[in-house]
């Protein structure tokens, strides 16, 4: 099944008219994901690749079921589109645009956790449950279905480590990207406890990079309380310079805080395997799972 | 955005923080005619954008216009970690009883503003953290509601006030809150908030910086970015911000482009896993142009350090026929003096393939193989 | 038992040190109200009629379990007294304070409402239940303890019916001011509700004035959910031009709305007997209790 | 606090919202100055602060220049609703093909703001309400998320609107917001918001009401509420804001003064009841001094319209003792010219009563008595 977006998701897209929400719409129908609706103040009444554009989510909602949106909407509005989409009642949200200011982030996420809604994003390339739903601006050829998650805070990076696992033979089950912004919707806590509960996944690969501590967080919550599944890190940065940002508006050191070898070593203090090179990571997992299939004698269920 | 510390100062006063009499002086006869109006012993500092100002000199004392007069020339005339001292901020000295810490800055974590305090100012925050971390006080600000009057009390209770001191205190805190909000900061800082023999609370230093993704709405600074900048940046800090590329300038030989923050920053970590050192970091983001690309490659060529420039592209939106038609175009105006190693995989694959190796670019598959080629011809050539 | 208020509700003071807070402590005190601690900020350690006082409201309540608060703090703190009393967890907020702008009472009564406290004000008199708690400032010894319930938007018109209601013998059970801003926490209904859950109250009556349609609000629900008490009502400001404050910010009829006439003719047609001067709703309530006793062959439980 | 239309427009405007070319003027060759600049017809309008101003005369349209001269000339020498005119606002007509009705206001019921709009815009919004309720469009403002773009778009699509025309009017209707905000408005109104035959949309007509509790933390309007108001208050209403009486002037001549405005509003009740009229409300609140309330006395009988006082004074924080004092300190100033009926009951009744009885002054016991009294004593003078 994975986990947040699966096969019976029913999603609008926010922004559909523009070049970005338009161009990655017909990507992720073709990919068989059920875009119910568009939404472009203004543009109501048009249809983008056969899918109706609406000029509010309540009106695109009055004609179609939908539970999820994902926004490609400009910056200076993406928290207004977020904000009408949790109004609507919608549950998850996937934020692609990239920078989106702090403030309105922090808004947006405090509506989100009022009204128990799960926010993706922002500057995120979406979410991708294989062979259920895709919800943003992954190319889908290097993922396989499978049965590791991936939960990231870098997109090409995690292309990078999904093709390399891929190559393998480990397939995915749910590979989605935190957002490389400070402020986002999702933690590693969070997603970690959603793929221990999911039961397509049975081994869980993060993907950090230098600041703040989302990292460490992780590395305590399973240290802390034991995690089911085995679980692969890599983090990006360990030449990164202090007090500069790294592309991402969230990858910057902070004094002493937020180091790539601070994360590092605080997985290895969890017992979480880092992997020195992206390409290492799919050998690590290989191995432990195989040790684990030896020791429980079963086979994987998916391949 | 970071603003200069008179900067800074100037908008806090503007909120009705009190903060030391002084100028903002370029010239050291200001310095001496600011110094005659403040009629006190003076601080002069230097208007640079880098922590450790005060340990790496930036900061003098003056007893006297004349000293000040001294003081200032000499900080005019001298750079302070690199950078060269083009203003002079000239204040009077405060006498100090005690020195705070306040600033509101942005939680991760609990995904919200927090407002920090400490009774162990004039020092950097982490170092406090590090020495006294049961003196910093933290409190969250519920993005619904706010920093409120109580809040800000709460604090100055914390930091050992009580009365009036207590209310005085906590409504410059409240006051910075609003600076914060309404500037968009990242961080709104004071330090120290001072308080001075006389019980008066006063900032005598203030930090504020601006998120960058707000800068569209504060129309103060709008598009001040490089002027602002502008001294300190390198040459090719100044041509990435205006090609809209992420550029960080390294210690390294090894000229490294990518797409994807991540990405880019695991092939620098590569790089130095193999024994290289990276020149650069840069990221053109996705789906990049080729005008993009060439632009991105004449910019890091155009470093004379750089002895290897590795080009480490995952196509994704990124499409590998655009990269290549971008490395041709670069190779076409400015002719490569120095060598390429290229990995290209992903979206359009095979047409970027073709484009390069009909020019005669070989392409490589894997980035760690390109890494530790690429290492190999910088220590070569290096 | 009576409403909101009584015998076992712990209560702090915010503005304990003003001119106000003071006065009216002791009297609160003298009433038999349990004044567990004061806050006034930066005023912490001094004691008030030897109650302790404190800079904060979670100070005293790190040292004094409270349940409930009464703020004299002036008009520009109101809001953030009543912030900070929600914060802290206090279930009820009687709000003396006079001239709160009502952007803030808003804002306190949306975050009252997310926490479900109740508000009482601003700009009221407070609450008193009879032989329990008075949190206020009404004169005590107009009232009587009994079994008529009492909401009002006017101070001192309450103080003359409730003289006449007591002279009558109708003694009360609770008696409380809605208050005269144009946003408060409570409404008539509110109240109404709170009246036919509480034993101890067997009529209620209910004294509005020009401004708002709290009053029609009130006739519709009596008249849609039926009302299992007497109700007798007494509407001010028949006479009141359109367009002019009537001393409370509340109580002006914009436009062709919120006339006293608009209120008296729902009343009526919600069979809510409506008093034509104070004097008259002693009486109207007598004979309806008489006439109910004569019907159901009781005695008043109370006297 | 009221503005007036053109203060509103010029906040408004500060705002970006589009408002029509004129200016204010106080003499008509201004007027003619105004209208030659704007070079089209105009049309002129009495800066004074009563609704229905258009059907009592207060607007004129007027071709030319001169005609602007004439009808300002005309407004400024006359009374609208009995207010003398003394500012006009000359503005360029537009072309209308449609008027609307926008506003910002406080939902007492919902305890929040609300949006209302109409497509039945230029008439008051009671008139709409009442003759086309369906045509009203409200939108509650959650007070801890605002009022936001897709609020405003959904009204503006309500109202008809799609396409760009739905975005430019929901960016007004959402700059409104701010100024009701920003301002601490009671009320801010766009009434009628025109759209133009080019298809723009113009604020035509603009009323601003500030919360009088939050004029304290209005820097524009602090102070200025006497001075705003000046021409349209009676020296009693005047003298009441000075002495923090809550007074309204009304057409009878008996005298009224209470304390606490329910009370006082079932007084002037029960006179009616009786058959009398009075002269006015006069609250003075609670806990009033002796000072106070011989203030009050001073300004009800300062009214020449009056033939009797009612002081009906129901003592709770109020000391009958007090109003007593008040009562002998106003008959020692000024002598009393005419009959009092006083209820005096309450807080310190006793001592009350033996002041005023040794003084002369009959009490009474109940308010519908003593009512009745003064309409009896008001027949037998009037």
């Amino acid at each position: 099944m994975g986990i947040f977006v699966n096969a019976s998701t029913k999603a609008i897209v926010q922004g559909i008219t523009g070049t970005q929400g338009s161009f990655h719409t017909r990507l992720m129908l073709d990919y068989g994901t059920q875009i119910v609706a568009g939404v472009t103040p203004g543009k109501g009444g048009k249809k983008v690749h056969n899918v109706p554009v609406y000029d509010a989510v309540e009106e695109a909602l009055q004609k179609h079921e939908a539970d999820t949106s994902i926004i490609f909407v400009p910056a200076p509005f993406a928290a207004d589109a977020a904000f009408e989409a949790l109004e609507s009642g919608l549950k998850t949200i996937v934020i692609i645009t990239e920078h989106v200011p702090v403030k309105d982030a922090v808004q947006v996420m405090a509506r989100a956790k009022h009204q128990g809604a799960v926010v993706i994003g922002p500057n995120t390339p979406g979410i991708i449950t294989l062979g259920g739903c895709k919800l943003g601006i992954m190319p889908v050829h290097i993922f396989k279905r499978g049965s590791v998650g991936i939960a990231s805070r870098s997109g090409t990076l995690t292309y990078e480590i999904a093709t390399g696992l891929s190559t393998m033979g480990l397939g995915q089950s749910t590979c989605l990207g935190l957002g490389g912004d400070p402020v986002v919707g999702l933690s590693f806590v969070e997603v970690l406890k959603e793929f221990e509960k999911d039961e397509q996944t049975k081994a869980v690969v993060l993907i950090g990079e230098i600041g703040g501590d989302a990292e460490e967080r992780a590395a305590s919550f399973i240290s802390n309380k034991g995690y089911a599944k085995p679980v692969v890190a890599f983090v990006a940065g360990r030449t990164a310079p202090k007090g500069k940002r790294m592309g991402h508006a969230g990858a910057i050191i902070m004094g002493k805080a937020g180091t790539a070898q601070s994360k590092i070593d605080a997985f290895r203090e969890a017992n979480v395997s880092v992997a020195e090179k992206p390409s290492d990571v799919a050998k690590i997992l290989a191995e432990k799972l195989k040790r684990r299939k030896n020791i429980f004698g079963g086979a994987e269920s998916e391949r | 955005m970071k603003l200069f510390e008179y900067e800074a100062k100037e908008i806090l006063s503007k909120y009705g923080i009190p903060t030391p009499t002084g100028g903002l002086i370029t010239s050291p006869k200001q310095a001496r005619e600011t110094a005659e109006r403040i009629k006190s012993p003076v601080v002069v500092k230097a208007q640079v954008l880098v922590a450790g100002r005060g340990k790496a000199g930036g900061i003098l004392f003056a007893s006297s216009p004349a000293e000040a007069e001294l003081s200032s020339s000499k900080l005019l005339s001298s750079k302070i970690k690199g950078i060269k001292v083009q203003s002079v901020l000239v204040e009077e000295q405060l006498s100090i009883s005690k020195e705070l810490y306040f600033s509101i800055t942005v939680d991760r974590s609990n995904r919200s503003y927090v407002a920090i305090a400490s009774s162990e100012g004039g020092v950097e925050i982490e170092e406090i953290a590090a020495a006294t971390p049961e003196k910093i006080i933290k409190v969250l600000v519920d993005p619904l509601y706010g920093f409120r009057s109580y809040h800000a009390r709460q604090i100055a209770k914390k930091l050992g006030y009580v009365g009036s001191q207590m209310r005085e205190l906590a409504a410059i805190f409240l006051k910075l809150y609003r600076v914060a909000m309404d500037c968009d900061a990242e961080l709104c800082e004071m330090n120290p908030i001072v308080e001075t023999s006389e019980g008066k609370f006063v900032a005598a230093d203030a930090r504020l910086i601006i998120d960058d993704n707000a800068l569209y709405r504060q129309s103060n600074f709008h598009g001040r970015l490089t002027k602002i900048d502008g001294d300190k940046l390198t040459s090719q800090e100044l041509e990435a911000q205006k090609s809209g590329l992420a550029y960080v300038k390294l210690d390294g030989n090894i000229g490294v482009i990518g797409n994807g923050a991540g990405l880019v920053m695991a092939t620098l970590d590569a790089i130095k896993l193999y024994g290289g050192n990276p020149a650069n970091f840069l990221d053109v983001g996705g789906g990049a142009s080729s005008d993009k690309m060439a632009a991105a490659l004449n910019l890091v060529l155009s470093d004379h350090r750089v002895d290897v420039v590795f080009i480490n592209i995952l196509g994704g939106i990124t499409r590998c026929d655009e990269v290549a038609k971008g490395i041709l175009e670069a190779k076409n105006r400015i002719g490569f003096v120095k060598p390429l190693v290229i990995r290209l995989v992903g979206t359009n694959e095979r047409e970027g393939r073709r484009i390069l190796t009909e020019a005669g670019i070989p392409i490589l598959d894997s980035m760690e193989e390109a890494a530790e080629k690429a290492v190999g011809i910088a220590k070569v050539g290096g």
